[in-house]
């Protein structure tokens, strides 16, 4: 906030310097504070932004490649909600967990607050011309030798590299190296050569037959929530939705998704794929990949007869290219090109992408003491790149290291110049998500440290010499941007609005990289390894490759398949568990010829008997709080591998398991992984759906005598509380239809289609970051375990993720994952992803039973909490059948207390609609009343009626595959009256009359063989 | 003035109860350290009034009970649980309970007003032998007769008789 | 006979504790009523509102559209009270002559910077504050024709401006339920409600919980 | 103790078994002076008692502190596992609770049934009900997240304008609990009156004598007095006997009304009751007998007096052990998986010690009391009594945790396990309950004289032939007396 912003435009984004006048969001609950309290005026009154009001800018999500619209929610000068950009090519309006989370990054308590230098051994602050000054006198100083200078850059689209090598080019320094360690590089190889385009448009609802080869399009295989969107509209076809065969050592989230498992071994996938083509023995492939035989034979046939079909490739094996190239040629020959793969519409986010191998290769030539200055800005190689690469020695060879990172993380604190970058919520920037479509990065509020975005530091760097000043001729990047914008500031200044513009960013012809990368070692051949486990690292479908690791949110949101949070585990077959005496928590270690890691053992249906898997992401030695010291890295036991389009090889390397002694308990949030026939989340068969509709009775396990029928059948929900379960009762207040306040004509409800909802769990943090939930699983959050203990943790309990291995996770919306089928540990079952939240009943057992009307039946069908009047004597949760009712255990919500969620500057998000929760109070999923009331402010002020659908829940809108839906289910306008009367609609435990307002849709499963 | 005789006996306590009313003195007050029916008998006193007292409590303290829900219920009707507003079964524990609560409290008012206590003075008319071993006798009667009276307590064979003014 | 006096206590004692206990509970003990902080600069709200006749929301000019009603900015006072025109001086105002004024001086002083540039926001002290718990929308209460006088009191004569009302939940929800007479809005204002305005009905607002907590 | 004059005879007499007599009831008593001696002798503090004081006053004070702690620190350091909300502190209440329930049903459905043996250990049990309750008050407040608005469950004029919901079965507890406590305390002090009096004239310390002749209202045993006394303790005991159903019942509402697996069901209330009076009379075991030995007053709560209570106690143990397989067949008529589930997960799941301790405390332990030599046997009672209290605190601990940890959905279900707070708070009400009962005793007859003298044969002038008829007089052959044991 010091930093006078240099643009008039950024001038609006002023804070109001105290939160006071903004309905200051402190913990408040129970009582007034008398305290005097200081309200604080702007010094010139912004021009369009009212206080109290929320100004919504459009801009880019900067998290990954893919490069998705975002529409930022500020109030006061404070961006307080991300949300995806409706208008958006890529994303469609819908936003993935890490997209929300962005926010934490913004706010991130760890943030590098100012610049820093390391002066005898220590980093220390310096002013930010300092800084500059520094390191232009190094880049002069640099003479030759600028030519082997490193520059890493983590890759993004848009204008930016373009002005790097530019830059860069101007001191005689090589290009700069793009590097994403999540990004497939062998798909995109195999696609540039085939289809001529890194990553053609996917449209999975042209296809009749869906099979991924360890593509795991719903996570970190490319650009997810398009992906997703797509994937979730084919499968909402029902009947005539694609059958979707997923083939791979590991059943991800995508292949839980998956109508079928085959569970081939790592390195096998050629030979299936080959086999599928109808290139290839099916005998030969099945043995080599220990596979069924028949029903390869049933796959390969169905895939020749069923057309338009996708076969996508996304194996992480020492011969990923071939595999991808096999797989590509598998779908030309299929004649799927320009049906289900669009090339003409390609996702440009990962063009000119480099290579781990080309990082490596640059570790490298730093080892070889060959570089005097490296540079990094949003990578981190210490932590991305396998420790037997020794990233962190080859660094220390390098004379001086700058780091543009905005956090802590491991390689920055091994730099000599920390010029922290501002967040993409800062700074200006495009990107070019889909080929011709600048999306736009505009900052959407103030910067909140002393930061300086990397691209006007280096403008700062040659404005400082008389000799280069004039060599970019611009203020400062954003005038830059403009200057090269089609269209000039005029069209600019239209576009910011949108957030898009036609076009394509400036690209530099010019400039490629000068150093070419050695071509990577060849990996040792998988078989002949010695070991009896294939280790099998993945992404991480919500860390990634560790980048987004220090956002609490994302530490705590529970791994989609694992449902594992604050932790890292060993994926083992529950057959080989039993075989080796394991025990879920049991410590295991896995040995490889690279290293070896040690973490509890998860016992986990989803990997083959010879297969131990693990998820990266964790593991950190730095990068703040919420990052250092929680989980391990499997890279640890990794060697350094490529496959031949220089992607990292993943499944490459042959392991041995030991079982350890100690023990520690799996930090999950799963009670059991099955229903006991309860009809939680249920499912039809194709051919079910296509029967007969009266074929359609379901009987009750624990009820035989109810019936299923669709729709809301509460008292209080068709006649919208006309009858509060007594016709003869008199005053109904507020309840009586005809009240003029004429609430109880609505009946607020939602519903839930479970053959959309793909479990990616994206609405978990899109509600916690709506709702001001607090994280609770951070080391200092836990309990206390004895009597006498100092402040300092010493007598807490310290473990990463203590309170959840309680049960105290607050997640008003969670994702239950049910296992069906599978007992005997067969690949052979079937999983359903249950969205469970408050079910706003209209007989709710929780409300009857509080004593002081805490919560209640609001008329419009809301069961309603009531914070400020809650005593805390947690009835309710007692009387609740689906346990969605979350219980403060702690003063998370207080500042004073050592278990504050929110540490300066984290509470500057809080949504300042929503009450923070005290301690000793109960909350739940509120429908998000304060967007219904809002909307009915608005509506109110302009004089009119709700419209159908205007506004939606949180949850409901960042879903990627649009399975939620929110609305009035008493006005049959709204779309969620209609779902609610489907033929799938159910509601769970119905047959304790809770008459809910969630209506569930039955998931549609595809099994093999089902006629179509 | 008023005789105060301690016996050591019952049934000679007894005695002298009837033998005084037989003379028709009537302001007589018995002391006995234990309540015995033979004296009960012999005193043959009208029934305690306290049972109205436990009568008007409970009623009150029952109406008071079902209102205080009833009246609260529709004072801001809330629904919970999709019940009616004013549920009459639970508000009976209501009023049951206050019934009780009301009834007892009142029932020991009416011990405390019927049996004037609690007693500021304790010196006129009492003696602590009363409450350890003793029976007693006191007489509130005319000095002319209070010879009279004290003749009859020693023939039925008081311990000692004391005179007060 | 005396212990016929000391019996007359025991009622005495029940009416007695009785009595505490409900004036205690309707004392409403946490409001903050009458609280009546010194200012940083005494702004006076007569002058501008009663000799100048500005409208509440020419400097509270989010009321009605927001739920907070927002402040001035320091830019809004330096627009009048222009240190290069009139100095620490009051402005001329048709017939009273300018002078000097203290509180316009602390101003200048130590708000702007002399070219009539704001310095620094001035730290008002909050006088009316609702609970985080509760969530007051005034664009809902002004647009339905409250007057700011029926919450804020007769903000227009005081010298230094206090709580006019207690704020407890009780004082909103007799409100809500009773409803609020448009006549009343007339008198606050200081009119006088013709037959018209007393003839409106009072217009009611929600009272459940979830109007206003969540 | 040297104070005290041993008695004469003051060892376990054991006369005939079941006799029926007055004079027999109470051999070692030769008059009303003794009494007094006996009894009033026995207040007098001796070392042993400040020892147990001092010990119960700490463990509340440690209890106090970790309260404290807790409230600051938040419910989050107790161990509670969500779903399973409710823990220990509710275990707790619900337990003391029912040891709150021995005393009332002693002193005023005994009295109803005019069961001669209460007259000598009522007035303990009644301390016993008082006391309990009074822990058992502090728990809810304990156990809630926010203690200091705890008032809000009292329907007070606010100027919120808003009333607790009567229909929620916490605030029938509410009414419950204040409506017993008030009740038995009342009923207790009414009937330490007289005692105080007779104290009150005995006392020597003149600052004592004050104070007590305060306490005492101005008692003076004048027949009138008694008269009214009678009459109100009447109707004090037929008020009390529903009370005490009724309390029990209320608290079993609490699990009753909702709708859980293990819960739901109609037998709560009788079944509540049952093990309430069943743990109270085994509290009174554990109480009494230790007080009639150190105090020297086994000639006065007499073998027959504990034999009595036995039998009361092995009938309610009877009834508790029936209520325990009915759950069990209801469970497996009703057809419903949930519940079946539940009960069996109760026996066999992760709970099966707790659910098999109580099985063996509280049903098959007390099937002892069929022999008479055992129920004759102070040693065995004691040590039974302490394994019912244990088998009672359990009995709640399976009612609470495996419903709550394994209820209808699958996802959420868990484990549980107490943290050092909780426990510290328990046993710190352990301290509290003892703290004020060894406060009782030393400053208050623990045994009542004035009801004690009723069954002592009164001193005659003429000697009547029949040493056991109670009118001397002679005059009223219709009186029907009410004899001690003369329902054994």
């Amino acid at each position: 906030m010091t930093e006078p912003s240099g643009s008039a435009g950024v001038k609006r984004r002023d804070f109001l310097k105290v939160l006071g006048a903004a309905g200051a969001v402190t913990t408040s609950v129970g009582c007034f504070q008398e305290d005097v309290e200081k309200l604080i005026p702007y010094l010139v009154s912004p021009d369009d932004t009212v206080p109290g009001v929320s100004t919504y800018f459009a801009t880019t999500c900067r998290e990954c490649a893919a490069g998705c619209g975002l529409i930022a929610e500020t109030r006061d000068g404070r961006a307080i909600k991300l949300e995806g950009n409706p208008a958006h090519p890529v994303n469609h309006g819908a936003l993935c967990a890490r997209g929300q989370a962005s926010l934490q990054g913004l706010y991130n308590p760890d943030r590098y607050r100012h610049p820093m230098a390391r002066r005898n051994g220590k980093l220390e602050r310096i002013t930010w011309d300092e800084g500059i000054r520094t390191l232009r006198e190094r880049i002069a100083g640099l003479g030759a030798g600028a030519a082997n200078a490193v520059f890493v850059n983590q890759h993004e689209s848009g204008s930016f590299p373009a002005f790097l090598d530019q830059w860069l080019a101007g001191y005689g320094m090589p290009a700069h190296l793009s590097y994403d360690g999540e990004a497939p590089h062998a798909v995109m190889q195999a696609n540039r050569q085939t289809y001529g385009a890194a990553w053609p448009a996917l449209d999975f609802t042209a296809a009749k037959l869906i099979v991924a080869v360890g593509a795991d399009f719903l996570e970190m295989w490319g650009a997810s929530v398009p992906q997703q969107l797509s994937f979730a509209d084919a499968r909402a076809k029902l009947a005539d939705a694609p059958r979707f065969v997923y083939i791979g050592p590991r059943r991800s989230l995508t292949g839980l998704n998956a109508d079928e498992w085959l569970a081939c071994k790592p390195g096998s996938e050629l030979a299936i794929v080959n086999a599928l083509a109808g290139k290839g023995d099916v005998a030969a492939a099945a043995t080599a990949g220990g596979v069924d035989q028949a029903a390869l034979q049933r796959l390969a046939g169905e895939l020749a007869a069923t057309k338009p079909s996708l076969v996508l490739s996304g194996v992480t094996t020492a011969n990923a290219l071939d595999v991808a190239l096999a797989v590509n040629a598998l779908n030309v020959a299929a004649g799927n090109v320009g049906v289900t793969i669009k090339p003409a519409e390609a996702l440009t986010g990962f063009d000119r992408v480099g290579s781990p191998n080309d990082l490596r290769d640059a570790v490298q030539r730093m080892a070889s003491g060959a570089v005097p200055i490296a540079m990094f800005r949003g990578v981190n190689p210490v932590y991305v790149l396998p420790k037997s690469l020794r990233v962190a020695e080859a660094l220390a060879k390098v004379p001086f290291k700058v780091s543009f990172s905005p956090f802590p993380d491991e390689t920055s604190e091994l730099c000599d110049l920390i010029l922290p970058d501002d967040h993409f919520l800062e700074s200006w920037g495009d990107a070019e998500s889909v080929r011709g479509t600048i999306s736009l990065q505009q900052p959407a509020m103030d910067r909140v440290f002393d930061t300086r975005a990397t691209a006007d530091v280096l403008i700062g760097v040659t404005k400082g010499d008389p000799a280069t000043a004039n060599r970019i001729p611009v203020a400062d990047y954003r005038s830059w941007l403009i200057g090269r914008f089609p269209g000039g500031a005029q069209a600019f200044g239209a576009a910011l609005a949108r957030g898009t513009a036609p076009g394509s960013p400036a690209q530099n012809a010019t400039a490629s990289r000068t150093v070419a990368a050695a071509p990577a070692p060849a990996p040792a051949p998988l078989e002949g390894q010695q070991g009896d486990f294939y280790f099998v690292a993945y992404p991480s479908p919500v860390l990634g490759d560790g980048r987004a690791t220090n956002k609490p949110w994302l530490q705590e949101l529970p791994d989609p398949v694992t449902k594992i949070a604050w932790q890292s585990w060993i994926e083992i077959h529950p057959t080989t568990a039993a075989r080796l005496g394991i025990e879920n928590g049991d410590h295991i270690t896995v040995t490889t010829a690279a290293g070896s890691v040690n973490a509890p053992a998860y016992i986990f249906m989803g990997v083959r008997q010879d297969v131990v898997a693990m998820a990266t992401g964790r593991g950190h030695t730095g990068y703040g709080r919420y990052a250092q010291n929680v989980g391990v890295n499997p890279l640890d036991a990794l060697p350094v591998a490529h496959d031949a389009s220089g992607g990292l090889a993943l499944a490459t390397v042959k392991a041995r398991l030991t079982k350890t002694a100690d023990h520690s308990p799996i930090i999950s949030t799963e009670g059991s992984a099955r229903q006991h026939a309860r009809g939680i989340g249920r499912a039809v068969t194709v051919a079910e759906l296509n029967g007969p509709e009266e074929e359609e009775v379901e009987h009750f396990a624990g009820d035989n005598k109810h019936d299923f029928l669709p729709g809301l059948r509460s008292p209080v929900a068709n006649d919208a509380q006309g009858v509060l379960g007594n016709p003869k009762s008199k005053d109904k207040g507020m309840y009586d239809p005809e009240h003029w306040s004429g609430m109880a004509k609505r009946r607020w409800a939602m519903a839930i289609d479970l053959a959309r909802c793909t479990g990616c769990s994206a609405c978990v943090t899109a509600c916690y970051a709506e709702n001001n939930i607090p994280t609770v699983g951070a080391p200092w959050q836990g309990r206390s375990l004895r009597p006498f203990h100092s402040g300092d943790g010493n007598g807490w309990d310290t473990r990463p993720g203590a309170n959840i291995l309680k049960g105290r996770e607050m997640q008003w919306i969670r994702i239950e994952r049910y296992y069906e089928g599978g007992e005997d540990g067969s690949s052979d079952f079937d999983t359903r992803f249950v969205p469970m939240m408050c079910q706003h009943c209209g007989n709710a057992p929780c409300e009857p039973v509080c004593p002081v009307y805490a919560t209640y039946h609001s008329p419009d069908g809301l069961n309603v909490q009531v914070y400020n009047r809650c005593v805390g004597t947690r009835y309710c949760s007692n009387g609740c059948p689906y346990k969605v009712r979350y219980f403060n255990w702690h003063g998370y919500g207080e500042p004073a207390r050592r278990q504050y969620a929110f540490p300066e500057p984290l509470n500057w998000q809080l949504n300042p609609d929503v009450t923070v929760r005290g301690k000793g109070v109960m909350e739940k999923c509120s429908f998000c009343v304060q967007r219904i009331r809002e909307a009915e402010h608005r509506a109110k002020l302009e004089g009119r009626e709700l419209v159908a659908d205007e506004f939606t829940t949180s949850c409901a809108q960042a879903c990627p595959s649009r399975a939620i839906t929110f609305g009035d289910a008493a006005d049959e306008k709204w779309s969620v009256a209609r779902l609610a009367e489907d033929r799938r609609a159910y509601h769970v435990f119905e047959e304790l009359n809770t008459f809910t307002a969630v209506v569930y849709l039955k998931k549609v499963n595809h099994p093999a063989g089902g006629e179509r | 003035m008023g005789i105060v005789a301690a016996f050591r006996e019952l049934d000679a306590t007894v005695d002298a109860i009837e033998d005084l009313k037989r003379q028709k003195i009537s302001d007589v007050t018995v002391y006995t350290p234990t309540p015995r029916h033979e004296i009960e008998e012999a005193v043959s006193p009208p029934t305690s009034p306290v049972r109205r007292f436990t009568l008007i409590g409970g009623f009150c303290g029952a109406c008071f009970g079902y209102w205080i829900a009833v009246w609260t219920s529709d004072y801001w009707p809330l629904v919970v649980g999709g019940k009616a507003i004013a549920t009459w079964i639970p508000f009976t524990i209501i009023g049951f309970e206050l019934m009780v609560l009301i009834g007892a409290l009142a029932t020991v008012a009416g011990m405390f007003i019927n049996s004037r206590i609690p007693k500021i003075t304790m010196t006129v008319g009492f003696d602590p032998r009363f409450t350890h071993g003793h029976y007693g006798i006191w007489v509130q009667e005319a000095p002319e007769r209070a010879r009279i009276v004290e003749e009859t307590l020693r023939r039925h064979g008081a311990e000692d008789v004391r005179h007060e003014d | 006979m005396t212990s016929r006096r000391k019996w007359a206590l025991v009622p005495g004692f029940v009416a007695l504790a009785g009595a505490v206990a409900l004036l205690s509970a309707y004392s409403g003990a946490s409001s903050s009523q009458n609280f009546t902080p010194e200012q940083p600069i005494n702004f006076p709200h007569p002058t501008h509102v009663q000799q100048l006749g500005m409208n509440c929301l020419y400097c509270h000019y989010s009321a009605n559209k927001s739920p907070d009603p927002g402040l001035p900015a320091v830019g809004t006072c330096l627009g009048c009270h222009n240190p290069i025109e009139v100095g620490p001086n009051r402005p001329k105002i048709d017939s009273i002559p300018a002078r000097q004024s203290v509180e316009i001086k602390k101003l200048l002083d130590n708000y702007a910077d002399p070219s009539g540039k704001p310095k620094k926001a001035i730290p008002w002290v909050r006088i009316h504050k609702l609970p985080e718990y509760v969530h007051f929308p005034h664009m809902r209460h002004v647009n339905a024709g409250v007057a700011c006088q029926s919450c804020h009191g007769q903000v227009q004569r005081m010298q230094r401006v206090y709580q006019f009302s207690s704020l407890n939940m009780g004082w909103c929800v007799n409100c809500h339920v009773n409803g609020y007479k448009p006549a009343d809005a007339v008198r606050n204002t200081e009119g006088y409600p013709t037959a018209a305005d007393e003839a409106l009905p009072p217009k009611k607002a929600r009272y459940d919980c979830s109007a206003c907590h969540y | 103790m040297a104070t005290v004059a041993r008695p004469r005879g003051a060892t376990d007499l054991s006369p005939r078994p079941n006799v029926a007599s007055a004079n027999q009831q109470l051999p070692g008593v030769a008059d009303y002076e003794q009494v007094d001696r006996d009894i009033g002798g026995s207040l007098t503090p001796t070392a042993g008692w400040f020892g147990a004081l001092a010990v119960a006053i700490a463990l509340f004070l440690w209890g106090a502190g970790t309260w404290t702690y807790q409230i600051y620190w938040g419910l989050g350091n107790a161990g509670y596992n969500p779903p399973v909300m409710w823990g220990v502190y509710i275990i707790s209440f619900v337990f003391w609770v029912g040891i709150g329930h021995a005393g009332t049903l002693i002193s005023a459905i005994l009295y109803l049934f005019r069961a001669g043996f209460r007259t000598t250990i009522y007035r303990c049990a009644e301390a016993m009900t008082v006391f309990a309750v009074m822990t058992a008050g502090l728990f809810p407040i304990i156990h809630i997240g926010r203690p200091w608005k705890f008032f809000w469950l009292i329907p007070y004029p606010n100027w919120r304008l808003i009333w607790p919901n009567f229909k929620s079965p916490l605030v029938w507890d509410v009414f419950a609990i204040s409506t017993y406590l008030t009740v038995s305390a009342t009923f207790l002090y009414v009937g330490l009156v007289p005692d105080i009096a007779v104290l009150r004239d005995r006392a020597t310390n003149p600052v004592r004598k004050r104070i007590l002749a305060v306490m005492s209202l101005g008692w003076r045993n004048s027949e009138k007095e008694w008269r009214h006394f009678a009459r109100m303790y009447l109707f004090l005991a037929a008020f009390s006997t529903p009370l005490v159903l009724s309390v029990h019942s209320v608290v079993s509402f609490d699990f009753a009304m909702a709708i859980n697996p293990g819960w739901h069901t109609t037998i709560f209330p009788p079944y509540f009751v049952a093990g309430a009076i069943f743990s109270g009379i085994g509290m009174v075991f554990t109480i009494i007998i230790p007080i009639r030995k150190f105090f020297r007053l086994q000639h006065y709560v007499t073998i027959n007096h504990l034999d009595a209570a036995a039998k009361l106690c092995l009938f309610t143990s009877l009834v508790v052990g029936c209520a325990y397989l009915v759950e069990f067949w209801v469970a497996w008529y009703s057809a419903n998986q949930f519940e079946q589930k539940y009960f069996w997960n109760r026996v066999f799941g992760e709970w099966w010690w707790a659910a098999w301790i109580m099985l063996t405390c509280n049903m098959v332990f007390p099937l002892s009391l069929f022999s008479q030599r055992l129920r004759r046997n102070p040693g065995w009672l004691f040590i039974l009594s302490i394994f019912i209290n244990l088998g009672m605190w359990f009995e709640r601990f399976v009612i609470i945790v495996p419903t709550l940890s394994h209820e209808f959905e699958p996802w959420q279900w868990a484990h549980y396990a107490p943290s050092w707070v909780d426990i510290s708070i328990l046993i710190g009400s352990f301290g509290w309950f003892f703290m004020w009962f060894l406060l009782f005793i030393k400053q208050l007859p623990v045994i009542a004289i004035a009801e004690v003298k009723e069954i002592v044969p009164p001193r005659l002038r003429s000697p009547h032939p029949h040493e056991d008829a109670i009118d001397v007089t002679g005059r009223h052959q219709a009186y029907e007396p009410d004899t001690p044991g003369e329902f054994d």
